[in-house]
This record gives structure tokens, C-alpha cells and sequence, in this order.
């Protein structure tokens, strides 16, 4: 097992994997820029180094100055938590080059599924269900033409290279085409440096589904049930619940193969995420896969019992998954709220310091947070300040108890999206379990 | 800071306030506060400005013996992190002692990171006061490096 | 179900209970001291009265001016809580005259629960195993010296309207029985008004182990395991946990099958806990039955996920209990930690104004306090400041998340058990599962 | 009393703080805030005193009409939680009317609880200056119930 870990990133989930490592007799290193100096996880970790300015790119994402601090510190392994260089095959490269270990799936994995389309082809090849579409890139638009027609419209142009949203399109009709293409290749040479586009058929108001799987060296998969994550803005998560209301049982077991079967196919090892569209007739598709641990993964955990960041961490030092797929079970419901500092009506972000912080207790109620009282949400980073987590019994319960958190839950000095999921919470479809990623469009539209 | 650091400069705050002075500064091992009155033309009172430095891992470095008066100095710190060096190998003279004078843009030491060695140079023209980190120590991002009296002239 | 309870008490268990209430969609009262008039519990309730100046028996245990306000707020149930009026007979009987209800047993189960002696015959003639010892209270002296011959020394003898080892006294031989019984009439006279005494056996190093109970009033009643209480200071118990390390599947059965027949043998109704005492041989012995919730009720809701501030008002309102005996299985294991304010060392309060107040959070922390940065610890009030509760899959795993949750917990202003606790969680024989009601007194001689 | 008129008052306190006066008083609407320095022969500076209350109960009955200068009154608070009457019965008259003279010992009121009549006596003798509560309404323990006059004497 490790002896040190340095974690490469700030905020909550920092504090999240310096616990870890203390449940775990780990040392731990936080690395921070110059505005965290007084924060959470400077104060909680062994040891810290200040690696750059507030400027992600010049310190959470500065691979040299990352890298030196753990070797410094005489780190054994990093951990790059979400964000930043999470998903960066290069940064994992040169982990593995210098002999340190990266607390995720291999460099090969990680560019491999950050590559949508090629993705989607090894997929393909395996037989796992993906969404209809182009097999691989787009080369002409003769081709582009071709698979829109052969998968109906409306499709969506998405860019291999994408993600959170960017370099996509979505076309109604044949004669828009070709000017979406245009715009997606534009926008992501832009934004990712790569052009590459693929056409995907488009699903009206489908559920976002998501299984967790842990994977380890020795080949041996499990997968930890769904989270449902359709509440979404704009493709940035809300809120989020495990177990899903759409899923039962026979279709949860039938998922799960497939989540397992796609982290099989690719040889996965450490934990990921299988992305799902499924649609309102129990059809699923394969969307993508995430190389790195989730910012909704503590409702996973409450539901199952696994700590995700324990594993994690064993399952990067070599340790075998102490688990077979039948010990897995979910107890109990749980639902995850994000708790941006932004105005709960336009999104905004808020930035300033937060006079006082004081978190909801008590039974079912989870915070992970790195805010404290007098803190400071810096406009250079992130809005989330804290995940607040409730679970229970039954979905009515859970409910019920992060309604009752949310409203015990102080934050003065920024404005929060805590009125927002008050609102979600208190609407009869949501409460139904009835949604999908259009939900929060219409609760907006219906005010 | 600490909570009785608060208190320390709210007191001082309230000394300054009282009289008819416009700045006081006072500075002990590990801690300095200068406070100022701005002489300004304005319809309420004068509003008195808080500075106040931590200034502890300077002091680790300069011990206790008389710190230079550094606010006149120019502070070198460390673009990276890494390691120190003071010359270019171990067998070498180092880039500089204290007393040398600097040309700005000249090599002043090197910063080992990932194998790679970083010079680094001088910001300004100048005298070396004080070299704060010891040959061969691991330093962070925004760490001191150097002292340099950007004012002296050679002799 | 009811619409509006009234909380007559303070601190975490009344905002615990406000909580509940808040998830059943019930309002709440909090009936509030006048030193008590800006805590938490007064803050976050529904509606306040106060009733009284700082000394509990003017306000907290002023039954008049708590129905006064129960009356004139409409409310339809009080809540008790622990200590304070929660095991008065007469309270729960004036409640019942008035058509109140009170949230617990009839005031006749108080009663006779409450009169250890007569507890003690029941059982005995239900055939419980209680401690070998008198037939009710003793009489004269040769009686005394009789039953003390036939348990054979040493022996205990206890008042039989005691509590927290007032009226106690053990005797290790015979020429001082007497004497000792004496005494303990004499203390029982000036404590509690009635000189009633009773002996029973007494075990050296015994483990506390206690049953919850949760009972409807159609007379069906569940045992949910047992607690471990045995780390004690003088009566007092400090750290808890579920499940007892010495106790396995087949001993569970065993003791919650007893605990289950004390219930039926008073028709016992509501939440109730039956207190044994289990020596070295896997030998129980009933003690008592505690009438109200308990302050350690947490780790039991933790690993059963029920919630027993909301069964306990289900029952009060005469709904049936949702589940059988089969329905309630331990999972995980869970550990509580009593922060009080007081030196750690000597156990004397340390009252104040707390500065910073920093509560734990992340994954398997529970934290039921009613403290907040610039809250007062008051001197007229138990130093109980808050309860520290880590749950994991294992045993392993919740002395780890506890210990972490310690470490993070920050209270400036006043002195705390924190670090008491952390010695108990450091001690080898503690993590071997070796622990017994002396085990604290050899913590502190081994120093 | 709500966070701004804290603020309020630190700042009124700093005022006085900083003056060579002795007494500082405000009065607004629903709020008043009086500051006395005591004058003592000590080492360290004089410590201000502070004396604020919510009188926002006080107000709602006394409207925005001038508030008797309350200080030199006594109040008579509620023992008990329950319900006020002015009178034994519905068809007797009241106890006391604002205005009237009561002796220490005398009955002005009676709070009931649990259907019990407590008697509420004067603690003083004086004159009654205002009655805080409504007929038959709810109250908790140490509500103010009347307001008397102490010095005043009978014509």
C-alpha cells in the first residue's frame, strides 16, 4: 500500500480523498495555488506546496510543478481527483515514465475513451449498444449525409475530442446539416485542437443514467448499480439519485452487463463511470465512459456502503476487488445536491466570501464541503462549495431529509442554488420520479 | 493569522486613531503590522489602512540575527518547484554570494524539476543582501530566493 | 398522525426531534429557558415559548408552564426527550388526564419500570433472568444478610427509585453489609425520597449491553440489536456501539428474545430499551428498562436505517409497527463518541462561550449537536455538546472514519472529551473488542 | 435584535469611545440605544457600558405615539406561561385601568394555566402607565405585562 499520496486538485474533493487517506494510515500532500493557502485541505493534509498562481493552468494544471511537489515529499502515488488533469492521458504518461503512480486507469485508457468516436468503434466491435450513428469520424459530407439519413433525424453532431457540451449541434432537418457540421468542426478545433466529428441519432427528453464500475488489475469487474443524473443545466449535473426511479431490478442487472461488458472491452482497471442514454421505452445506448472518479459518487456510496476513494486507491496499489458482483447490493435511496455559489435564477456565478457556513446533521444527512466559515469562493475556480447528501430508507425519505437539510443549511455572504433545489425538490413530477434532461427547461419554462 | 494577531492590530488600529500621527509600524519575530492614515480631503473621518505580512518562513530563513530592513529590497521567489541549487554542479562555484553584485537577466541559481535544471535570473541590477534558502533544499512555488538591494552601487 | 408536537426539551435531542418532525411534515414547538432563548433548537423550530428562567426546575422540568404552552400552541403531543420529564410518571400521567399526548410508554409502564424493585418481580415472575438478588426491596436486616449469603459475596446494593449510581454501594464481605445498606438507604432517602433498597450479585467487569425496542399498541413488538455501552466513567457512558463485539448471531437471538418478553410481560408500548448486564461466560442478566429514547439511539439507527425519533412518534399516534422481527437486520457497524464540555483529564465542566465550533463531515459521519460557532456551553445544563457518530462496513472501518471525524473536529473556548476519546480509540485492548465497564478506570491507572 | 442594529451600536460605541463625553443616547422608531461612560479612577482607559433593548414588543402596543420615558418604570413580567385576563370574569370589570393607582400586594391580573387562576400582584406601589397585553391572549414566561410608575404619588 502507499505510504504518501499527493492530491492533485482543491476543494471538496481534496478534502475528500485527504480523509480517505487518514481512514487509511495514508499520509497525505496537498498541493495548492496561492489563494487556497488557508483553505480546508491545506489545513487538514500532512504536508502542503504551493505549486503556482490562482490560475488553474499555472498550478493544478502545471505537470511539472505537480509532479516535482510529489517528488519533493517523497510521494508515492497522485491522486488527481476530477477536473484538472483527471482525464489527461499525458499527465498519466508521465506518471507512469517516472514511476509514479496515477490513482486512475492507465495513460492508453484514459486517451483511448476521451477519444468519443474511437470509442465507439471498439465498442461497436464488441457488440455493446451505442447510440445510432456514424461508426467513427465523419470524413465527407457525402458521409455526413449518409449515416443522418440511415439514423433518422433529429441527430446531433458531437465532436470526438468534447465534453460539457461543446462542439455539438443538434439538427432537425436534412438541409441543416452540413452548416451544423461546419460549426461543430469549428467550434471544436477551437476548443479541443481537433476537428474530428461524429453524428449520433438524437433523443428528445431522455433519461441520464450512469453506472459505476470498479475494475482491477487482475481483470476482475464489478459494477455498483446507477446514479440517475438527468436533472441537468445545460449538461452540468444538478442533482443526482441512486437508485434510479426508471430502473428495476431486471433492467438494472441488464445495464450493469453491459456497463461491465464495456469496462471488459477496453481492459479497464480503477474505478469509471458508464454513461447511459436510456430512452422512454427501456431502450439504453452507450454514451461514453469517465476515466476518473465522479463528483456525484457519494450517493453510490450510501446506497452500496463502498467507500469509492478507499477502493480507488487499493485498486491503484494493486489490492484485488475484495468483492464479487453478488455481494453488491443498494439499501436504501440516496440523492446528491449540488450547491453551487450562483444566483439560483440565472446561474451567475458568486464569488466573495461566505460569512457564515453552517452545514445541516443529524441522521441521513452527508456534507462534503471544504467551506468553513470565512472562507472564500474564488472566482478562478469551480462554483460547487459544498455536495449535500441525503439519504433514507425509501426515496420519499431521502427526499424528506435533504428537503429538511437544504432548509437547515446557512450560507451567508453568496448567493447559492440551495432556493433551486427547493424547487426541483417541491415539484410534483420531480417527486414522482418523472424526469428527464428536459426537466429543468420545462420547471423554468413554467414558472 | 491568529485570532490574538486580530486583536494585536485592531488595539494598534485604535492607538493610531487616537492621536495625530499618520503611520506606526511596529515589527516583532514572526510579525509585522504598519498601519497608515491616508491624508485625504473628505467628508467623514480619516480612514486608517491595514498591512499586515506573515512573516514566518522569511524568519525561519534569516534567524534571529538583525533582518535588513526589506521593503527597499527586491525579493526573488521561485517561479517553480523544485529543487535548489546554487551552482551550476558540485563542483563549481556558486552563481552568486551574498555581497555580489547582479546584473538584471544574469544566472543567479537553478531549480531542479523533473530532471530539467531551470535557471533562474535576476529581476534588477543590484546587490545580493541575502541568499534565504540553503544549497540543495526543496522549495515551492512563490518561495524566496533571493534579497537584493536593487539601490547599491558597486564601490 | 399529529399536526403540531411540542418539544419540552433543549439542546441536540430537541433539534433532533425538531428534524424528525420537520420530515413527517409536522410543525414543532420549542419551549426554551430564557439562558436558552437564541439556540439552535430555537432558531429552527416552528413556533417558541419560554418558559422559564435557566434553572430546570423552573423551566425545562416546570410541568404547568410546559403544558401551558403546549395548550396554548395547540400543540397535540409532547415529545420528552431524555432527562428532564421524559421518565416522570406523574408528568406522562397529567398528560394523559388532559388528553395530551405524551410521546413514550403510559405513565403506569413508567412507574413500574421506574421502581426498579417491582421492575424485578415482574420479571422474575415471567421467568426473565434477572441478577440473582432479593425478592423485591429489603425488609430488615436478616433479611438482607440472608439473600447476601445465598448471591454470595460481593453484592450491591441499590435503591430501587435510583439512576446513575446514586444510591449505590457494593460490599465485598459480610461484616459490612449492613452498614452499607444503611448508607444506601440513607442516600436513596435524600436523593430520591423513597429508602427502598434492594441487593443483587455483583460482577466484576461485566459488559453494559442494551436491546432497543420499538412496541405498537396492538402489542407487536421488534427488537433492533444491541448496544455496547460498556465503556462508563462512574455510570456514565461515553462511547457506544452496535454491534457488540462480544456478541454474535446466535447470543443476539438469544438476549433480543428476552428483551422482546420484558416488553410483552408489561405490555410495553413505544420505544424502550432493556438494559443487560453480560458477564464473561456469555451469561445476561435483565438490569433495567429504560422508559424514554436514549442519547446513544444513533449508532442503532445506523445500522438498521431506522429512524427512531419517527417510529417513535408513528407509535405515539397509534399507527402499527411496518415491520416484522425477519425485516431488521444489523448492517455495518457504527461507533458514538459523547463530546462533552469538560476537562478530559478530570472530568470536571468546562462551561463558555465556544469560539469556533467545526463539526466533521464526508462519508459515514453523523454529527447530532445543537452547538454553533459563538454558542455558550451553559453551566445550569449537561456538558453534552454534541455526538460524533461514524459508521463503516466493518468495525475496522468505523473506529477509523471516528477517529478521522475527531481529528477534524475543531471546538475552541472550551475544554472537550475529544481527546479522551482519541486515547479510548488508541487503546489495543478498545480495538481488540476487550472492553468491560472498567475498562476506563484501567485506561486511566495505566497512564 | 437584529445583526444591523449590533452593528449599529458597536459603531455608537466607538463614537462615545473616541469623544471625551460621558452619555450617549439615540432614539429611532423602534429602537434605543443608551451608552454611559463610567467615570473611574483606573489604569486602563474608561470602559463604556452598553444598555440596548428590542423595544419592538413596547412599541407595537404604544404605537408611534411618544413612548413614556420607560427607564424609571417598573415591569411586571409573567411568572407563569398561559392566558392573561384583566378581569376574575367575563362580566366583572378589570383589575386595574392604565392610569389607576395600585398598592404592592394587589391583585391586577390573573394568567391562567392548566385551568388554574394564578393572581398576578404588583410588586410596587404606583401608578399603572400601560398595559402591555390584550385580554385573553397567550404569554410566555418573562413577558412584560405592565408598566408602572413607581414615584408617582395619587393627587
Amino acid at each position: 500500500m502507499f505510504k504518501k499520496i499527493l492530491i492533485a486538485n482543491r476543494g471538496e474533493i481534496a478534502l475528500r480523498i485527504i480523509r480517505a487517506c487518514r481512514e487509511l494510515g495514508i499520509r497525505s500532500v496537498a498541493v495548492f495555488s496561492e489563494p487556497d493557502a488557508k483553505s480546508l485541505p491545506v489545513q487538514l493534509a500532512d504536508e502542503q506546496v504551493c505549486i503556482g498562481p490562482a490560475d488553474g493552468a499555472l498550478s493544478y494544471r502545471n505537470i511539472p510543478n505537480v509532479l516535482s511537489a510529489a517528488e519533493m515529499t517523497g510521494a508515492d502515488a497522485i491522486h488527481p481527483g476530477y477536473g484538472f488533469l483527471s482525464e489527461n492521458a499525458h499527465f498519466a504518461e508521465v506518471c507512469e515514465s517516472v514511476g509514479m503512480t496515477f490513482i486512475g486507469p492507465t495513460s492508453e485508457q484514459i486517451a483511448l475513451l476521451g477519444d468519443k468516436s474511437k470509442a465507439r468503434e471498439v465498442m461497436l466491435k464488441h457488440g455493446i449498444p451505442v447510440l445510432p450513428g456514424s461508426q467513427g469520424e465523419i470524413q465527407t459530407e457525402a458521409d455526413a449525409l449518409a449515416v443522418a439519413r440511415q439514423v433518422g433525424f433529429p441527430v446531433i453532431v458531437k465532436a470526438s475530442a468534447g465534453g460539457g457540451g461543446r462542439g455539438m449541434r443538434v439538427v432537425g432537418k436534412e438541409a441543416d446539416l452540413l452548416r451544423a457540421v461546419q460549426a461543430a468542426q469549428a467550434e471544436a478545433r477551437s476548443s479541443f485542437g481537433h476537428d474530428g466529428v461524429y453524428i449520433e441519432r438524437y433523443f428528445i427528453d431522455p433519461r441520464h443514467i450512469e453506472f459505476q464500475i470498479l475494475a482491477d488489475v487482475h481483470g476482475h469487474v464489478v459494477h455498483l448499480g446507477e446514479r440517475d443524473c438527468s436533472i441537468q443545466r445545460r449538461y452540468q449535473k444538478l442533482l443526482e439519485e441512486s437508485p434510479s426511479p426508471a430502473i428495476d431490478d431486471d433492467l438494472r442487472k441488464e445495464m450493469g452487463k453491459i456497463a461491465v461488458k464495456v469496462a471488459r472491452s477496453v481492459r479497464y482497471r480503477n474505478v469509471g463511470t458508464v454513461e447511459f442514454l436510456l430512452d422512454q421505452h427501456r431502450q439504453f445506448y452507450v454514451m461514453e465512459v469517465n476515466t476518473r472518479i465522479q463528483v456525484e459518487h457519494p450517493i453510490t456510496e450510501m446506497v452500496t456502503g463502498i467507500d469509492l476513494i478507499k477502493e480507488q486507491i487499493r485498486l491503484a496499489a494493486g489490492q484485488p476487488l475484495g468483492i464479487q458482483q453478488r455481494d453488491v447490493t443498494l439499501t436504501g435511496h440516496a440523492v446528491e445536491c449540488r450547491i453551487n455559489a450562483e444566483c439560483p435564477e440565472t446561474f451567475t456565478p458568486s464569488p466573495g466570501s461566505v460569512s457564515k457556513f453552517r452545514p445541516p446533521g443529524g441522521f441521513g444527512i452527508r456534507v462534503d464541503s471544504a467551506m468553513e466559515s470565512s472562507g472564500r469562493v474564488h472566482p478562478h475556480y469551480d462554483s460547487m462549495i459544498a455536495k449535500l447528501i441525503g439519504y433514507g430508507r425509501d426515496r420519499e425519505e431521502a427526499l424528506a431529509r435533504i428537503y429538511r437539510g437544504l432548509d437547515e443549511f446557512v450560507i451567508e455572504g453568496v448567493k447559492t442554488t440551495i432556493p433551486l433545489h427547493q424547487r426541483i425538490l417541491s415539484d410534483p413530477d420531480f417527486q414522482k420520479g418523472h424526469v428527464s434532461t428536459g426537466f429543468l427547461d420545462r420547471l423554468f419554462a413554467n414558472r | 493569522m491568529k485570532s490574538d494577531q486580530f486583536r494585536e492590530i485592531k488595539e494598534l488600529v485604535e492607538i493610531l486613531d487616537e492621536s495625530h500621527l499618520t503611520e506606526l509600524e511596529v515589527e516583532r519575530k514572526d510579525f509585522r503590522v504598519r498601519i497608515k492614515r491616508d491624508v485625504v480631503v473628505s467628508q467623514g473621518p480619516p480612514l486608517p489602512t491595514v498591512t499586515a505580512r506573515d512573516e514566518s518562513v522569511l524568519s525561519k530563513e534569516t534567524a534571529a540575527s538583525a533582518a535588513p530592513e526589506s521593503s527597499q529590497f527586491v525579493t526573488v521567489t521561485s517561479p517553480i518547484v523544485g529543487t535548489f541549487y546554487g551552482s551550476p554542479s558540485p563542483e563549481t562555484d556558486s552563481y552568486v554570494e551574498e555581497g555580489d553584485f547582479v546584473k538584471k537577466g544574469q544566472v543567479i541559481c537553478i531549480v531542479e524539476a523533473m530532471k530539467l535544471m531551470n535557471e533562474i535570473e535576476s529581476e534588477t541590477d543590484g546587490r545580493i543582501v541575502k541568499i534565504l534558502v540553503e544549497n540543495a533544499t526543496s522549495i515551492e512555488y512563490g518561495q524566496p530566493l533571493f534579497l537584493i538591494d536593487p539601490v547599491a552601487i558597486p564601490a
